[in-house]
């Protein structure tokens, strides 16, 4: 099969969409002639137009309230924000309105949006280009929150969200724009709340996000290689997560690590290891291990910085000491 | 009559019940939170009812508005009816949003109102957008963004305002300023012109009598006509005031503004009373039939109370409904 | 002892450093002459005129920037926003400029900031004025996290909190602003990143923040009826969160819940409960459960409304089947 | 020469010297950059340097100021030294945030310099509250806000503009209109006249051509004097131009702006050439002296990047320090 990197498969993704639904439109910073900074959205605006392929001005919060009152009135935007970080910059209008119009309106008006953005660090971009601030959108009840991590998974991902009635947040990883996959030549979607099961395994369950996905399969791959089988799962979207899935692997293995590149404390690793630790209680052979970024602003010096996200290495020696049945992060 | 004076009475007539509808409304309102019969809270529109009349007489159904969390008087403006949103004042199921907005998220999709907005300036970016979806989809919808004083302190409109100017969008910004924000006076909180503020943009700005129902409608029919025409977007600043407090609970208001000056645009400048006696004077209409229409207008406020008290509250299975919208 | 109500005690704790620190200054929305919404902050603008308590527009981000600046330049700055859902606007000033500034400039910048705002849903504001975000800026590295839950916590937090060389997030509960406690005339600080046991117990641990710990009280006290004893254990703070405390209390009881008014998924009960299941993992009897507000945006009628937060009863229903042994939860 | 030409030309000499001190810090980064030795990537200030050394040379050093993403310039105009910016660069120990910050977020608070941003107008709120913070503590310190014409679209600072006109803050905001935000034009990027802006909300605003240093340093001494006699704010537009690319890696950008604007900008607007050439018409100095002034401090800059290079990255254990202040 033909391999093609993220990048193109995100812009196939939008393209396709665009195509087939006429009230798609796309809208952010430099999407248009520069195709993003990161070239992802190249020749878009050829294709479709400045009509439908629009440069905003330097305003996040504006241009996403934008896009929730386009998506109430009978469009499906799609919203590009040029890094994770700028998140911050539209909490009220993702978080107050898009999120809970729905709800608010006793389920009269939907607000069909996209938000694409990214998370990431060891970039060397510091403190405020590198942030991975996916758990803060997964906290709001009325947004969905997908993850992908291949080129695969982020065109069937985008494709879905384009299509879903809700907005959805989808984080791509920023190091992962020119890694390759095999995508088919045919439209495919990738459901929402199925998780991917990438390796089986059975003596340790590795669930991991976006980035970490790569990290676990070559933990699991280090891990193999001492005869240790590690099972591999990406639950692609966080809201919403297929629970099944990971329990059922837990069940199986009696044991799991959480990895994900948002700050350990108070993120996603917090809420998949207490769902596994209180639902798989009576199968588990070891505490459930977190693996998330430190808990520090990401630092710009290139000593510092990859220290902060979790490796293959760690991940492995985490896994091989449970399996080994080492307590010693048991107290 | 003539056809032209007729068409032009009808019109004035229907902006009276309007805005006397409104009053009733918020009559009523008040006193089920006097009488404890409301949860929460509420903020009363009454004093200002010719400015969300005058503008949304201008409209079509299919045009749209966003309100704010004074939203009731936008609400009736655009066309609800007293039923499902005393429903959805005391929660119950039968309400424009289920019971599950309320008075502050109060919502009429089906007459073009995209809610009520419990967050100052929070339904700027909304308008926008719709005015901007217009154009994509090629309809000729307008929208109307309503939005107080106390709203110009949120960076977002400028925002708006900018992307609305440069892509030439259908919206008229009306900025409802009725001398507060809460308990602070607007100068206190708003240096230079209000209407600088959208000039600075390249928009258009206009100031007008917000207790003048006819001069607000005409104006933003000439308005709309020209959003219509691509030539917007526009920002209208309308000088108006609220007699109540900020909501139903703010009485003892003195530490902020003068019992003097509520007096003065109760007495004086009240919107209803003063196109009540300009009709009348016209001879458009008598004062009996004015009675009349305002005590029809208070019998139906009193039956949908009614109706609103002895419906059902939402099933508690309706509490995790609605999140999330179904997918194809 | 006098008893005063959670609102005075607020009051108190902002005088008392106002007058002993001149350059603290609190600045929001109608905080002079109104004092608040919340009458909260009645009687200081008397005191220290409007030099000192300022009145601001309505403009959130801008006002939270100027304190960040404020406190870099030798301020110390009080910030009063006015609804906890507010902070959805300041993300960017706290998350990115506050919480950073400190690591970013390597020690040489500090933001001793304090923004006091609420939380806590049932008061029949519907779904934009009801929110408990707590969990959002817990997850920030660089922010402190305080949750007061009574008059006397609330005064010994906030003057803490207001001569922390750091942002502190401070978070009152809208209900307990009339409730009374006993709060001693003599000044005393608490001590941030310290649990306060309310409770002794040994047959299961409530852990429980903010408006909560009022709900696992009652709790114990409808299980102690029963035979059972729960110990009740409030953070009051979690960022910096004590571990310790918690999990002595877990390695005693070997049961625990932990309950929270913030929404379930990704939100504060998470951390701790997967905390605890890591560290007591050899200790626990049961899973560890959960107990958040609904995943749900808060709805208006007051019938839907009381469902969506935990209540005694509720926990009182888990707390005995765990302790009783019942495995209704695991698989 | 005269007292007051002495005077007068050592502070002409020292502009001078600023803006060759940042052109030479630049061209040494961009080096760094395209020879793979700097992590990351930056945004070169070359040919902007009239605007930080205009204003930065009005300002003592108990003023404040804040920067931007492309902060180099006004951090070497407010007092830096090459060493400790080049360390910074480079992610080493000696940096002025011990490597942590790097060139989006290099401080220096030794002078001041409440530093770079990584956020578009995210310093917008810090200067503001810096100035309010002079005036709660009684100083009489200035701020200066800098910031680019692509700010101009984050709300924000809208909000802050109008506190501190309402609050007569001694602030000036220096918005450096360099005619392009990333890839865009400011035309598409800002509806009206940027003047506008500040004006909407009472602050006076001007107009100054950021290519020559001294109109840029006349004006803004003007201004901090106002602002120190309680004057402010005020709003400044600098027109300028970014030689490079919108950051080191933006190479290819005749598809947004043509290689002959590029090319009248440096051959005919040249801030340091043309303030050069003025210096020795004016006999204030000679080429030869201009000529070692350059060369001193293309040595000076040569030594820092060697010793930047050389220097240490912080121990591994400070990944976890200064993520909290200690308290008392
Ligand atoms: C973002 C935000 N900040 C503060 C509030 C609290 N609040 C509700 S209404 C109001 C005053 C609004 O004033 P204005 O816009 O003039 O509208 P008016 O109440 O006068 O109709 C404030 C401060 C809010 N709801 N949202
Ligand atoms: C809030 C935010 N949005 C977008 C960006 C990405 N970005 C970095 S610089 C820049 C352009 C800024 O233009 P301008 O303010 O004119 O400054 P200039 O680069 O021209 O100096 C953009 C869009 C950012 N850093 N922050
Ligand atoms: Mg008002
Ligand atoms: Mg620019």
């Amino acid at each position: 099969m033909r391999k093609i990197t993220l990048s193109q498969a995100v812009n196939e993704a939008i393209a396709e969409e665009m195509r087939r639904d006429e009230t798609v439109f796309l809208m952010g910073e430099d999407v248009a002639e520069a195709g993003t900074p990161f070239k992802v959205l190249s020749g878009l605006v050829e294709e479709f137009g400045t009509g439908r392929i629009i440069d905003t001005p330097i305003s996040e919060p504006g241009f996403v309230g934008m896009a929730v009152g386009a998506a109430m009135t009978g469009s499906r935007p799609i919203v590009d924000l040029m890094f994770g970080d700028f998140l911050f910059l539209v909490m009220d209008q993702l978080c107050n309105q898009a999120a809970k119009t729905h709800y608010m309106s006793g389920g009269k008006l939907n607000v069909p949006m996209v938000l694409r953005t990214n998370l990431g660090a060891t970039r060397r971009s510091a403190a405020q280009h590198s942030q991975s601030l996916h758990a803060l959108v997964a906290h709001i009840p009325g947004l969905k929150v997908a993850l992908p991590s291949s080129a695969y998974e982020a065109k069937g991902l985008m494709k879905t969200a384009i299509r879903d009635n809700n907005p959805v947040v989808i984080f791509e990883d920023k190091l992962m724009y020119q890694d390759k996959a095999e995508v088919p030549e045919d439209e495919y979607l990738i459901e929402f709340g199925k998780a991917n099961i990438l390796r089986q395994g059975s003596d340790v369950t590795l669930v991991a996000t976006s980035s970490m996905v790569q990290v676990a399969v070559k933990a699991a791959e280090i891990l193999a290689d001492e005869g240790i089988s590690a099972e591999v799962i990406d639950p692609r979207t966080i809201v919403p997560l297929d629970e099944e899935t990971i329990l059922a692997s837990v069940r199986k293995t009696s044991r799991a690590i959480v990895i994900d590149e948002g700050h350990q404390s108070y993120g996603i690793t917090a809420e998949i290891a207490s769902r596994i630790a209180e639902k798989a209680f009576y199968y588990l052979d070891a505490p459930v291990l977190r693996m998330g970024a430190m808990d520090v602003p990401v630092p710009f010096s290139p000593a510092l910085e990859d220290l902060t996200v979790p490796t293959a290495k760690g991940v492995a020696d985490r896994a091989r000491a449970i399996v080994r049945g080492d307590k010693a992060n048991a107290a | 009559m003539s056809p032209a004076k007729k068409k032009n009475s009808d019109a004035y007539l229907r902006m009276y019940r309007q805005m006397a509808r409104i009053r009733a409304f918020e009559d009523n309102a008040n006193q089920l939170y006097l009488s404890a019969k409301m949860p929460g809270l509420t903020h009363m529109y009454s004093g200002q009812e010719a400015v969300a009349v005058g503008i949304c007489e201008a409209l079509q159904t299919t045009d749209h508005i966003t309100s704010t969390h004074r939203g009731h008087g936008h609400c009736v403006a655009k066309g609800a009816e007293f039923k499902p949103m005393f429903c959805e004042l005391l929660g119950k199921e039968e309400g424009y949003c289920r019971g599950k907005g309320g008075s502050m998220h109060i919502a009429d999709q089906t007459n073009g109102n995209l809610g009520a907005n419990a967050i100052v300036g929070g339904s700027a970016g909304i308008a926008t957008g719709a005015a901007l979806s217009a154009r994509q989809l090629g309809t000729d919808a307008v929208t109307v963004c309503f939005f107080g004083d106390g709203a110009l302190g949120q960076g977002v409109l400028y925002e708006v305002m900018n992307m609305a100017a440069l892509w030439k969008l259908p919206i008229i910004y009306a900025c409802e300023n009725n001398l507060y924000g809460e308990y602070t006076k607007v100068e206190e909180m708003a240096a230079g012109a209000l209407c600088a503020r959208a000039q600075a943009f390249g928009i258009d700005a206009f100031e007008v009598d917000g207790q003048d129902v006819l001069a607000v409608n005409k104006l933003t029919q000439d308005l709309v006509a020209k959003c219509r025409a691509g030539q917007g977007p526009f920002f209208v600043q309308l000088n108006t005031y609220r007699y109540h407090g900020h909501h139903v609970g703010d009485i003892n208001r003195t530490y902020y503004r003068s019992k003097e000056e509520e007096a003065d645009w109760r007495d004086n400048r009240d919107p209803i009373t003063n196109f009540g006696a300009w009709l009348t004077q016209e001879k458009l209409v008598s004062p009996d039939e004015l009675d009349a229409i305002r005590d029809e207008i208070a019998k139906d406020a009193k039956a949908a109370v009614d109706y609103a008290l002895a419906a059902p509250y939402p099933a508690i299975s309706e509490v995790d409904m609605h999140v999330y919208a179904h997918s194809a």
